[in-house]
């Protein structure tokens, strides 16, 4: 019987703390904001979108290779001595031309390790967090400064400047297989016998 | 408080060629490696002699050593053929604050390992686990099914170092 | 009063019957419900340190007109192999069991719907109809958790009809009237002839009826609560563990009607216990319109003491439902049949021997 | 003629507002008595341990994060712990100090969402918003710090990724000095209410050799009576240099070791994590935290079993390394997992709102098991 009076009173007794605990919280100010009229103030440490300053990307591919889903795609082009692309901003000389540098968002896990390899710190994470689109493929963000006909330039210029080196080392080498076909044939004035070498090389 | 070389003197005795051998050269933890059909006899062993009272499965895990070597069929679908399968257990005794490692190892072809789930209830999941992942039948195991695969995947265990993912699973594309 | 007014004025009975009886709805539910709903959202943002509903109007004032404009166009799905007239008349008869029960409440000395004489009878007889109501919804509406849901609803409901009528009696038993105006006109202008203070008792036994009547109100009060289904005794629609019990499968302009019947039900229920104790539309420090002898002021008085009152218990509801946990079923079985029930037969029985005093 | 009833088969499927996550329980309920529970885990897969074996050492990091996504912090801690002890790194003080305040925020920031959402389950929506209310004051420190609020990749293999963000010590002794009377109000408005009271007293009641004899830890295990706590009996990082008591079950509400024990066990630890970040606070050296931070992770060929003191119980990682870049294989022993076995002990008998209650009080989180 004791504690049938001892629950009822209990009950009705935490009932009315409880209850005095929510009236004391209609007075206390809400901590929630308005979000589209009033945005929230982010740390400067903060970690959302990717930006990546593509005059000091020399195009060394280590945020690549630290990224753990792949989501960063780099293709780079080697530049044609003639060329200037210019110094990034800690005076290093650049010498790639980087033709692609795609990063897909929609893989992106803002985990921040592309950031701590780069040499030029040239990728960084800025708080720009409102940038959801309809369809995924929007997300793929090209960084790359070259329009798409400077790329393809590019590339035909390093396959130009590869063919140009390919035929001179075709040249050099031509040029050094007759040096030695010449060298042989003075050789043979001096010893007459070795005829069965000559013409071997000459049907080379 | 017991080293791992004093349990391995104690299984020895008790259980003579069940235990094949101690292993310390590896870093960091020795631990023991028994024959994977005496196993649970070695477990309740443990578990019940007071000087040892190892009362608390830690962790049960399923490892494909790939020590097999590689072979590579018609397609150029490259498969593991020999090599072994083990299963580590991780114990531990709460009374006496002494941890202790034991390994099994089966060969990779017919993985049988007998189950220690009389001995701590806690390993009924992990050996499911284990047999989802790399296909390891635990014998006498009271509900051996997959557990975080879908239970009708047919197309092998994915932990294993060959696996390969299937095109469709009932009509959906896997590969992401 | 409104009735015989309209009579000598159209003349004919059908039409000031039909006008009187539609009065309730369109002049005092509809702007109820939209405004208990924006209160409820308000009140419990603020018990929990948020601000609620500030996009819609200032402060959020619109806000329950674009939940019904949004309920409206919303598409009224049937599931499949639902019974189809169960399932469409389900909400009907929710809101015609709460919405009934506006007709004996008396709203202010000049206005009442009918003026029974079998006033408290008649409210708790139809709000029984919310019963069947709920059980239809949640066995047409053909989901496990409906049917569990309906299932534990009319257990609750009907079990605990029984506290809420033995209140009911004593107090028929103190001031021997069942019609609610006349039991509101008993309990004259100053507070403490309230009932709640012992009413129209005199003396010693007016004394030794307060601290039964304060019981009784406290009784009537809960296992009202529990008739509508509102915390801690939201079992039927309980959120976490059956979805939202019987109207989970409903939406769109019946789900409306549910919420609704909620709303409006809530309010009859914090009506009846402020007529019975708290003097119906009675002000507490007597009348304006008396001091000024303006005699068409007193009804308007009237009845905004009445809203007033009904008001305030509508927020205790809400100020409840912010503040406690749910019960469990046979734990509300329990505290029911061991603590509800043998109180009110307590109360009864010594409230009884008083009267003979 | 006794009535013949059938019994009806509840799918308290994936999709559930109370079931923590994609968790499926199969329940054979007879009217509302629970016959039997099935559950059935695995919707939430995502193949951590083939990842793991697919990356390189630091690129694991980020996947921990999100075994425990209510804990990652102490996600990281384990796995940095096994690989510091695999490769024999010093770590230096200042670092362990940090990841010990880390971790203990952590704590107080994952047993807020326990008690939270625990509460909305037994049905007041109330104090759900006032343990997120506070636990949004964590987020915001660690926000401060590493950047992120919830899934960090903040310590590293040797280190950590960012210093102290300056004004941190001066926000975390604003938040301890907030944070204790909220604590209070929580028990009034919740703890000591007589409903929560009589839902979770003697529901749910887990016997202390079952528990270990299944292998359960953490919270649910001390709830059970056992005085267990991996950072006090398998002592890691600078624990040791604290005190603070480790609260026990005592079935102050009902029998040890019911829903009632497990829910205030994680209230008075989160009183014990905030004595601990005041001492850590005190004493924190100076140094660099990126000083033993290696260039090229790459650890001897070799395995170890290391397990931390996760706020749902003993996080383990087994890792075995071949001496590549690559582990060859990363198995984690995660808490709910073990927890999640022994769920269908506890509910056999009780009523189909305390499975709720009982899933609740156990608070188990459905990335951990799936991995």
């Amino acid at each position: 019987m004791k504690d049938y009076i001892v629950n009822f009173w209990q009950g009705l007794f935490t009932i009315l703390i409880g209850m005095k605990v929510t009236f004391k919280h209609l007075f206390v100010p809400a901590v929630t904001i308005q979000y589209p009229s009033v945005k929230p103030q982010l740390p400067e440490r903060e970690r959302n979108r990717l930006y990546v300053n593509m005059d000091d990307c020399i195009g060394c591919d280590q945020c690549a290779r630290a990224c753990p889903v792949n989501c960063i795609e780099i293709e780079t082009v080697k530049s044609v001595p003639g060329d200037d692309l210019g110094t990034t901003s800690n005076g290093k000389k650049k010498a790639l031309w980087v033709t692609t540098f795609n990063i897909d968002f929609a893989k992106c896990c803002y985990c921040q390790l592309c950031v701590f390899p780069c040499p030029t710190e040239c990728i960084y994470m800025t708080d720009v967090y409102e940038f959801s689109e309809f369809s995924r493929e929007n997300l793929l963000y090209d960084f790359v400064t070259l329009l798409p006909e400077e790329r393809i330039q590019k590339k035909k210029n390093f396959e130009e400047m590869q063919a140009k080196k390919e035929a001179e080392k075709a040249e050099a080498a031509k040029k050094a297989a007759e040096a030695k076909v010449a060298a042989q044939k003075e050789k043979p004035e001096v010893k007459p016998n070795d005829t069965s070498s000559e013409n071997k090389e000459e049907n080379k | 408080m017991k080293t791992a070389e004093e349990i391995f003197n104690l299984l020895k005795e008790k259980f003579g060629d069940a235990v094949i051998e101690l292993k310390t050269d590896i870093p960091v933890e020795p631990f023991i490696v028994v024959d994977p059909l005496m196993v649970d006899k070695i477990c309740s062993f443990l578990r019940d002699e007071n000087e040892l009272q190892l009362d608390s499965l830690m962790n049960l895990s399923g490892v494909d050593d790939a020590n097999g070597e590689k072979v590579k069929d018609e397609k150029g679908l490259e498969t593991i053929k020999g090599g072994t399968l083990s299963v580590y257990y991780h114990l531990e005794s709460t009374k006496l604050k002494h941890k202790l490692t034991l390994k099994t190892s089966t060969d990779r072809e017919k993985p049988e390992v007998v189950t220690v789930t009389e001995v701590w209830k806690g390993a009924d999941w992990h050996e499911r686990e284990a047999y989802d992942m790399y296909g390891i039948i635990f014998l006498n195991h009271p509900d051996l099914r997959r557990i975080l695969m879908p239970y009708d995947w047919e197309f092998g265990f994915p932990l294993r170092k060959d696996y390969k993912n299937p095109e469709f699973y009932q009509g959906m594309k896997v590969p992401y | 009063m409104m009735y015989d007014w309209l009579y000598n004025l159209t003349g004919s009975e059908i039409l000031s019957m039909f006008v009187v009886s539609l009065l309730p709805l369109f002049v005092f539910i509809l702007p109820f419900a939209l405004f208990a709903v924006l209160m409820e959202r308000k009140v419990s943002a603020h018990m929990q340190d948020r601000l609620g509903p500030m996009r819609v109007g200032y402060h959020g004032i619109l806000q329950t007109i674009a939940d019904i404009i949004k309920l409206l166009q919303k598409e009224d799905l049937v599931p499949t192999a639902t019974d189809k007239t169960l399932f469409n008349f389900a909400p009907l008869l929710v809101f015609m069991g709460s919405y009934a029960a506006f007709a004996a409440i008396p709203f202010s000395g000049f206005f009442i719907g009918s003026k029974i004489d079998l006033g408290i009878i008649f409210i708790v007889g139809v709000t029984g109809l919310v019963v069947a109501g709920i059980l239809m919804a949640g066995w047409a509406s053909n989901n496990k958790y409906s049917l569990l849901g309906a299932m534990r609803a009319a257990a609750q409901i009907i079990s605990y009809e029984i506290p809420t009528l033995l209140i009911i009696l004593t107090v028929i038993m103190v001031t021997g009237t069942l019609s609610l105006y006349d039991l509101s006109e008993m309990q004259t202008p100053y507070f403490w002839n309230w009932l709640i203070l012992g009413g129209p008792a005199i003396g010693l036994e007016k004394v030794l009826l307060i601290p039964f009547m304060i019981m009784g109100c406290l009784i009537i009060y809960t296992s009202t609560l529990a008739e509508v289904n509102r915390t801690p005794f939201d079992i039927p629609e309980a959120e976490s563990e059956l979805v939202s019990g019987y109207h989970t499968e409903y939406s769109g302009m019946k789900f409306a009607m549910f919420f609704l019947a909620e709303y409006a039900n809530m309010f009859a229920v914090s009506a009846i216990v402020a007529v019975l104790f708290f003097g119906g539309y009675q002000s507490p420090f007597g009348y304006l319109g008396n001091t000024l002898n303006l005699p068409w002021l007193i009804p308007i008085e009237q009845f905004f003491w009445f809203t007033s009152k009904g008001l305030f218990f509508v927020f205790v509801q809400m100020w409840l439902r912010w503040t406690l946990p749910r019960f469990r079923v046979d734990q509300l079985m329990a505290f029911c049949w061991k603590y509800l029930i043998p109180f009110s037969f307590v109360i009864l029985l010594l409230v009884g021997l008083i009267t003979l005093i | 003629m006794a009535l013949k009833t059938e019994e009806m088969v509840l799918n308290m499927g994936p999709q559930h507002p109370s079931t923590h996550g994609v968790l499926r329980l199969e329940l054979q309920i007879d009217g509302e008595i629970i016959i039997d529970v099935i559950p059935h885990i695995g919707y939430l897969h995502r193949c951590f341990e083939k990842h793991a074996e697919a990356m390189t050492y630091p690129q694991i990091i980020p996947y921990t994060d999100r075994m425990d996504y209510l804990a990652s912090m102490y996600n990281e801690f384990g796995y940095a712990l096994a690989m510091e002890r695999l490769m024999k790194i010093e770590v230096p003080e200042r670092v362990e100090y940090i990841r010990v305040i880390m971790g203990e925020l952590q704590r107080i920031a994952s047993h807020l969402v326990a008690l939270g959402t625990y509460g909305a389950d037994i049905g007041a929506f109330t104090p759900f918003l006032f343990c997120f209310r506070d636990r949004e004051r964590i987020l915001h420190l660690f926000e401060i710090t590493c950047g992120a609020r919830l899934l960090y990749n903040y310590i590293w293999i040797g280190g950590l990724s960012h210093d102290l963000h300056p004004d941190f010590i001066r926000l975390t002794k604003e938040f301890i000095k907030d944070f204790r009377p909220n604590v209070k109000e929580l028990n009034d408005l919740l703890s000591y209410n007589r409903i929560f009271i009589e839902r979770t007293a003697n529901v749910g009641v887990l016997p202390i050799d079952t528990a270990i004899n299944y292998g359960v830890s953490g919270p649910n295990l001390r709830a059970s009576g056992m005085k267990w706590d991996l950072r006090r009996d398998d002592p890691y990082s600078v624990y040791h240099k604290f005190d603070y008591e480790i609260p026990v079950g005592s079935g102050e509400k009902g029998k040890t070791g019911d829903c009632w024990d497990r829910y205030f066990i994680r209230v008075r630890e989160m009183e014990e994590s905030l004595k601990i970040i005041e001492q850590a606070i005190e004493q924190i050296p100076e140094g660099d935290v990126k000083s033993a931070i290696p260039k090229r992770v790459k650890p001897p060929e070799g395995q170890i079993y290391t397990r931390v003191e996760n706020p749902r119980g003993e996080l383990g990682y087994f890792i075995i390394s071949d001496g590549s870049l690559n582990p060859s294989r990363v198995k984690v022993r995660a808490p709910s997992f073990v927890t999640m076995q022994i769920f269908p002990e506890l509910c056999k008998g009780f009523m189909v709102a305390d499975v709720v209650a009982i899933l609740g009080s156990v608070d188990i989180v459905l990335g951990e098991i799936d991995r």
